[in-house]
């Protein structure tokens, strides 16, 4: 699968999609295809201020945990209730299975474009 | 097969209990409105059904039990034959302390001789398993730092290579776990060690041998550096078997220890219990342990006791077990038992590396490590798949993806209870798989072709959760 | 020195060889010196087995095993059914290990599995774990489960064994969870100040009960429920599994969470353990419950098999952010509580639970008459506390005829107990010793 | 079945604690306990029935030359009236039995043995009777009762009751046809309490009367009726070897510390060979004084410096004394009074000390 143009990417395989001042998260193709396939999200609540570089949740496969990094500071407008009940979601299609929107966001880590993500995949896997 | 909800049938059932000699009394509350679904079935068809499970289920009398990490020794008949002494089995924990004498003196008599063997000064068996050894110790070490208004002390230091247990006994006990390096010998690295000492240590948890089966040749460095900064060192007994009799936690600078009966000392592992895991110390913690305990005819607790971690005395039949294995090996035998698992690892490590290569090639203590992962890049067969194969040869696979500094990990714990034909038998049926690996790898990864039952669907288990028998199918009677 | 080490002498110095050892000494050589012990242990040299047996044996005869047992406080006198200990001693059940590798624990597997079914039948509730320690254990567990950014307050009725109540402290010494305790009236919870702390406090984890309490007597849980409800906390409900048998079900009850002593099913008293610890929950509560779990699957030929599942709770994936450190349960123990409850069926354990409130409220009749005051005027199940002028000296004549009388609580008073295994002779002796007394 | 002393219903009517021993039913102890029984013998008096034990009768020609080979001892020197101990030896050097005895004459002996070795001993002796020797051996045990009156106050007890000269004025020896109050007894100045005492004999059927007598003279000095319980103690605080735990067929005399009573200058007895073969002894009878927690009891092992040097034959607390005691058979080289041992008690290492035998000597 290749990575959408219009996404930005964190080293730590998240996705971020503008949404106007908001932004969706989400976690890359990369990302769940390295985890396998996952079983349970642990989302935060509604409200919960997150902080750019500490975990926003984590996902769970059957024997491992990942935490997901936050690529930005802000507070949690709507989590994808969906993805509870059917994780199975994000390896089918992780650019559509979105984990949370955040508004009033203010400050972002320096993101990748899909190319510069690619780039950085490679380089990862050799 | 099927599940014993299947074989009921509405009205059948066994006569257990009397007439009642007296008026039928209830109390005057809401009673529950249905009966349990239960199983109603007859003696005989229960006994089949279990006796089915039993075919089904695997123990060390079934055979070669390698698993790394988990002393699968021989669980001795004796053992049983004295938990199931109707002078134990039938005290009520509460009786008068001058009724239950033999059970006192069974447990000082056991608390005598493990502190003999571990060189700690005092001991509770209030601890009902390993895990719960490990959040008794800690909390003694909490206690220690409470009592001299050192509250500053918020870290337990945790080696990366440890059991999951250690770091999550910690958080139990309300530390920040830091984590620290093994360097390439699979031991601690000292510097990152010191790097993380400081006054807000509280304490180190270590097992040695570590879990990677080696022996840290740092230990008396690593235990007088904590104690330098003011931390105590906890010693996790997971691993004694492979030093019993030949070192004493207590004299390498170890403060608090648990042992895990269920390993070391025989007792059998149940299927996932009952096991014990009494936690020992040295006098200067000794008036923190938990539980009460018969001095003088009187039951007491130490004076500044944490409290309890379970409600009585502890899992009491299960010490009885690990007594009757000391009385019978005795001060002689004991150091038997290491040098023995000692041997009978290093014979398998030695005559299996040319073809698995071991993660750290130097001499182990009573496991080794072997890791995969050039097999797993190459052929694509993973520990997962080898462990698997295993099964195919009627042997219990070792433990596998652990620890977790070493990819592709199989770790094998023979223990000393295995005779040599066994380990031989083991060591060319690992060889048959390496062989397969090489000629048909795709034939390896469809293993267990044997079993009652295939490969199962653990995604669909955790993703979709079914957690107990639903009754809805069945129909209305 | 017994010995259960197979390969002789001979064998293990030539197995040594073979790899490149001179000795003993020589394999053990990289431990250095200074960490070896050089002493000889001081503690006897082994002995054969029948020195052993008669060791051993010679200390159970040492304890005073009494047939006629009216003490109860946590740990019951019960009828074990034959089948009990027959079955769950087999070898391929007790020298298993906890069951990782499913293909080939697939007994073991199903036997938890068919035992969370039973307990969830048992108490109502929508899941249950493979079981924990024991009830104390299992309750603080049951406290910690109720935790979260919100809500760390534990509440705790005074009417609860104090032993549990230890253990729930301890616990939260470990976690550094605030735990308040709610105070008794009359015997049972205070439910006015039940009402004012919670609602006084948005911090409210959980309000932990014991049905029946430790004085024996049936709380009005409904009222409870609501209550604790009302104030946005959960309630946790520490059972007794034999009670269930006739008494309302906390799944009726609208408990979230339910812990208690599994010991009356078939475990024996054996001097305190090993007892069995229950933990159920409902469904909202699924990925909170501490310990193992067995869920049903497939195999890749669509065969129904079972595996340990929703691991990526526990300590040795999640490591310090698990749950808990729990990472065993107490098979066996669970095991027993299966074939026994498979044993009576439903409608022995009516059986059980109804001779057990019958003759425990026959004992309290008998001994009103022969002068002991009932403490409390309240509905019981199978335990109750009577006054009593000199405790100790009933205790003690009662002894003398072989006798294990009530507990003795603090001021003279006495906690009672009767099961299916006091007869009604046994009872008329123990009145009748009363009037001799006093 | 367990044989009655002719004083069982007087013991049940004292309150005596019944057990069976040495083939007889016997009190253990009375109401008082063990501990009040003990004290009074070692500072007032106490009476024990000891009719279980054995009564032989040796007579003929061949009498002394008989006893001097069947037994370890040397009568040679024996006056009339003297009583001697002696053990009685196989031909491993091993211990049948010890005994007393009483020479009531020229070639008419008395021999008393221990209860539960009345058949054996008899069958021994009369198996052993040399070629050619005439001797003639009646096991008269049951025609007699047996009382023994021990402690400091004895003497003062038995003068309310008895003439003088039925009274011995000499340890160890004995008075025949001596009367307590109307009765015909013979009247022993021994016993096995470490204290002055003496045993009396008489006819079965007057045992319940002498009782009542002994016990109304003694009641103005305390005397209390003791069980095999006090006896026990008594005789360990005095280290008196007790037949069956402190020597057997296995233990030779002199192993079991007995070497005064076995004369190995006199020619051929039963078992010299073998007891001269035995020198020095591998194995020689210490005390044993524990100074750890715990009461040992037989069979006990010892250990020295981590390594088993022998086991305990008796043990118990001693209440004169006050203290946990034993007697152990340990290897002569590892012997040594003074020294620190320990003792396996069920799994726990008690510590003890080596200490000199008795551990009670009467103030004479």
């Amino acid at each position: 699968m290749i990575d959408p143009k219009e996404l930005k990417y964190s080293k730590s395989h998240e996705w971020v999609r503008y949404d106007g001042d908001d932004v969706v998260i989400g976690i890359s193709d990369y990302a769940q295809e390295s985890l396998g396939d996952l079983v349970f999200v642990n989302l935060p609540e509604v409200d919960d201020e997150l902080t750019v570089g500490e975990a926003l949740g984590d996902v769970e496969s059957v024997k491992a945990v990942s935490d997901i990094i936050s690529p930005v500071s802000g507070k949690v407008t709507e989590i994808n209730e969906a993805l509870l009940d059917s994780p199975e979601m994000i390896n089918e299609d992780p650019y559509d299975a979105w984990f949370v929107k955040v508004t009033d966001v203010q400050e972002t880590e320096d993101l990748l474009s899909a190319d510069e993500y690619d780039e950085f995949v490679k380089e990862e896997e050799a | 097969m099927k599940l014993i909800f299947e074989r009921s049938v509405p009205g059948r059932g066994q006569d257990i209990f009397p007439e009642c000699d007296v008026d039928i009394r209830l109390p005057e509350t809401p009673l529950r409105e249905e009966a349990p679904k239960l199983p109603e079935i007859s003696e005989n068809e229960m006994g089949r059904h279990y006796t089915q499970l039993a075919k089904e289920a695997r123990g060390v009398n079934d055979g070669f039990y390698p698993l790394g990490s988990c002393t699968m020794k021989h669980n001795p008949r004796i053992n049983e034959a004295m938990a199931s002494l109707p002078g134990f089995t039938n005290v009520h924990p509460l009786q008068p302390a001058d009724t239950v004498k033999g059970c006192t003196e069974a447990i000082d008599t056991l608390r005598n001789i493990l502190c003999e063997i571990t060189g700690m000064d005092d001991m509770t068996f209030q601890p009902a398993a390993g895990a719960h050894g490990e959040f008794t110790g800690l909390l003694l070490i909490k206690a220690y730092h409470k009592s001299r208004g050192d509250e500053g002390r918020t870290e337990i230091i945790v080696p990366d290579s440890a059991h999951g247990t250690n770091p999550a006994s910690a958080a139990m006990a309300g530390y920040k776990v830091v984590e620290i390096k093994s360097n390439d010998h699979g031991t601690i690295d000292m510097d990152d060690l010191k790097a993380h000492l400081g006054p807000q240590t509280a304490g180190l948890m270590l097992t040695n041998p570590n879990t990677v089966g080696l022996f840290d040749e740092n230990i008396m460095e690593i235990t007088r550096l904590v104690h330098e900064a003011g931390g105590l060192c906890y010693y996790d007994g997971a691993n004694l078997n492979a030093v019993i009799g030949m070192v004493r936690p207590g004299d390498i600078g170890f403060d608090v220890i648990h042992l895990n009966l269920h390993k070391t000392f025989s007792t059998p592992h149940g299927g996932g219990g009952p096991g014990s895991g009494p936690c020992g110390c040295k006098d200067f913690l000794a008036k923190f342990l938990p539980g009460k305990r018969v001095i003088d005819g009187e039951y007491t607790q130490a004076p500044e006791s944490i409290g309890c971690v379970t409600g009585f005395y502890g899992n009491f039949l299960v010490m009885v077990r690990a007594l009757t294995y000391l009385l019978f090996n005795g001060s002689d035998g004991v150091p038997e038992l290491a040098k023995n698992a000692v041997l009978n690892a290093n014979y398998m490590q030695e005559k299996l590396k040319d073809l698995y290569p071991v993660a750290y090639d130097t001499t182990c203590m009573h496991e080794f490590v072997m890791s995969l992962e050039s097999i797993h890049k190459e052929k694509n067969v993973s520990a997962l798949d080898v462990a698997k194969a295993l099964l195919d040869f009627g042997i219990h696979p070792p433990t596998m993806y652990f620890p977790l500094i070493v990819d592709e990990a199989l770790m094998v714990e023979p223990t000393e209870t295995e005779s040599r034909e066994v380990l031989d038998n083991a060591i060319a049926a690992f060889r048959a798989i390496y062989k397969k690996i090489i000629e048909s790898p795709e034939s390896v990864a469809a293993s267990p072709v044997t079993t009652p039952i295939k490969r199962l669907d653990e995604v669909g288990a955790a993703r979709h959760p079914i957690l107990k028998y639903d009754f809805s199918g069945e129909k209305a009677e | 020195m017994g010995t259960y080490i197979p390969n002789t002498k001979e064998e293990q110095l030539k197995m040594l060889h073979e790899i490149g050892y001179k000795d003993f000494d020589d394999l053990f050589k990289h431990i250095p010196e200074e960490a070896r012990f050089k002493g000889t242990l001081n503690f006897p040299k082994g002995k054969s087995e029948c020195e052993v047996s008669a060791i051993v044996s010679g200390m159970a005869d040492d304890n005073k095993v009494f047939h006629k047992i009216f003490r109860g406080a946590g740990a019951y006198n019960h009828y074990v059914p034959a089948t009990v200990n027959a079955i769950a001693n087999k070898e391929e059940f007790l020298t298993a290990y906890t069951p990782y590798q499913a293909e080939i624990s697939q007994g073991i597997l199903q036997s938890i599995f068919e035992y969370q079914t039973m307990i969830c039948e048992l108490t109502g509730m929508d899941i249950s774990n493979a079981s924990l320690y024991d009830g104390a254990s299992a309750a603080a567990e049951a406290c910690a489960m109720t935790h979260d950014r919100k809500h760390s307050t534990i509440y705790i009725s005074h009417t609860v064994d104090h032993r549990v109540r230890e253990v729930v402290d301890t616990y939260s010494f470990g976690r550094n969870t605030k735990v308040v305790v709610v105070p008794e009236v009359d015997g049972e919870t205070d439910l006015k100040a039940l009402k004012e702390m919670l609602e006084g406090d948005p911090s409210a984890a959980c309000f932990l009960m014991q049905y029946p309490n430790f004085n024996g007597i049936v709380e009005d849980a409904d009222q409870i429920a609501s209550i604790v409800h009302g104030a946005g906390a959960q309630l946790i409900m520490s059972v007794n599994p034999i009670a269930l048998g006739i008494l309302k079900t906390p799944g009726e009850i609208g408990a979230d969470i339910v812990c208690g002593e599994g010991q009356p099913l078939g475990l024996g008293l054996g001097y305190g353990g090993p007892y069995l610890g229950i933990l159920a929950c409902t469904k909202k509560n699924m990925r909170k419950i501490i310990g193992r779990l067995v869920g049903e699957t497939t195999d890749s030929q669509g065969e129904r098999g079972f595996v340990l599942t929703l691991q990526a709770r526990e300590q040795h994936i999640r490591r310090d952010k698990a749950s808990s450190n729990v990472c065993s349960n107490q098979a066996q123990c669970a095991l027993k509580a299966s074939i026994y409850l498979a044993t009576v069926g439903p409608k022995g354990l009516k059986q059980a639970a109804t001779l057990c409130t019958s003759k425990a409220h026959y004992l309290a009749e008998q001994l009103e008459k022969a002068g002991l005051k009932l403490t409390y005027d309240k509905e019981f199940f199978h335990e109750f506390v009577t006054d009593c002028p000199d405790s100790g000296k009933l205790l003690a004549a009662l002894e003398e005829k072989g006798i294990l009388g009530g507990l003795p609580l603090e001021d003279g008073r006495i906690l009672w107990c009767a099961t299916e295994l006091c007869t009604k002779e046994d009872m008329d002796e123990v009145a009748a010793t009363v009037k001799e007394v006093f | 079945m367990e044989k009655k002393t002719p004083l069982y219903e007087t013991h049940v009517k004292y309150g005596g604690k019944m057990v069976p021993f040495g083939g007889f039913i016997l009190p253990v102890q009375y109401e008082t306990g063990i501990k009040k029984e003990h004290m009074a013998v070692r500072t007032a008096a106490g009476l024990f029935d000891v009719s279980h034990m054995g009564e032989i009768l040796v007579s003929g020609p061949d009498s002394l030359k008989y006893l001097n080979y069947v037994l370890t001892n040397d009568f040679t020197d024996m006056e009339d009236w003297q009583a001697r101990y002696s053990p009685m030896c196989n031909e491993n050097g091993g211990t049948v039995d010890d005994l007393i005895v009483y020479k009531r004459g020229d070639n008419d002996y008395f021999v008393v043995v221990n209860a539960a070795n009345t058949e054996k001993d008899y069958n021994w002796m009369c198996s052993h009777v040399p070629e050619g020797c005439d001797v003639k051996l009646v096991n008269d045990s049951d025609n007699w009762c047996q009382l023994a009156l021990q402690g400091p106050k004895s003497p003062e007890i038995l003068a309310k009751i008895a003439a003088p000269e039925s009274i011995p004025e000499v340890y160890y020896t004995a008075i025949f046809n001596g009367k307590v109050g109307d009765i015909d007894c013979v009247v022993s100045r021994t016993g096995y309490t470490g204290e002055d005492g003496f045993e009396i004999y008489s006819a079965a059927e007057n045992a319940p009367a002498l009782w009542e007598m002994i016990l109304k003279a003694g009641e103005e000095f305390g005397i209390l009726p003791c069980g095999l319980g006090a006896r026990d103690t008594l005789r360990m605080e005095a280290a008196m070897p007790l037949y069956g735990n402190d020597m057997d067929d296995t233990v030779s005399p002199k192993t079991a510390g007995l070497g005064f009573a076995v004369k190995m200058d006199k020619d051929d007895f039963i078992g010299k060979d073998a007891l001269v073969a035995d020198q020095p002894l591998a194995r020689r009878r210490v005390g044993i004084k524990v100074t750890g927690r715990g009461i040992v009891r037989e069979h006990c092992d010892v250990y020295r410096d981590g390594e088993v040097i022998g086991h305990t034959t008796s043990g118990t607390f001693l209440p004169y004394l006050g203290g946990s005691y034993a007697m152990a058979i340990v290897d002569s080289s590892k012997r040594e009074i003074g020294a620190p041992v320990q003792v396996d008690v069920r799994g726990r290492m008690v510590d003890a000390e080596q200490v000199k035998l008795p551990f009670y000597k009467r103030s004479k």
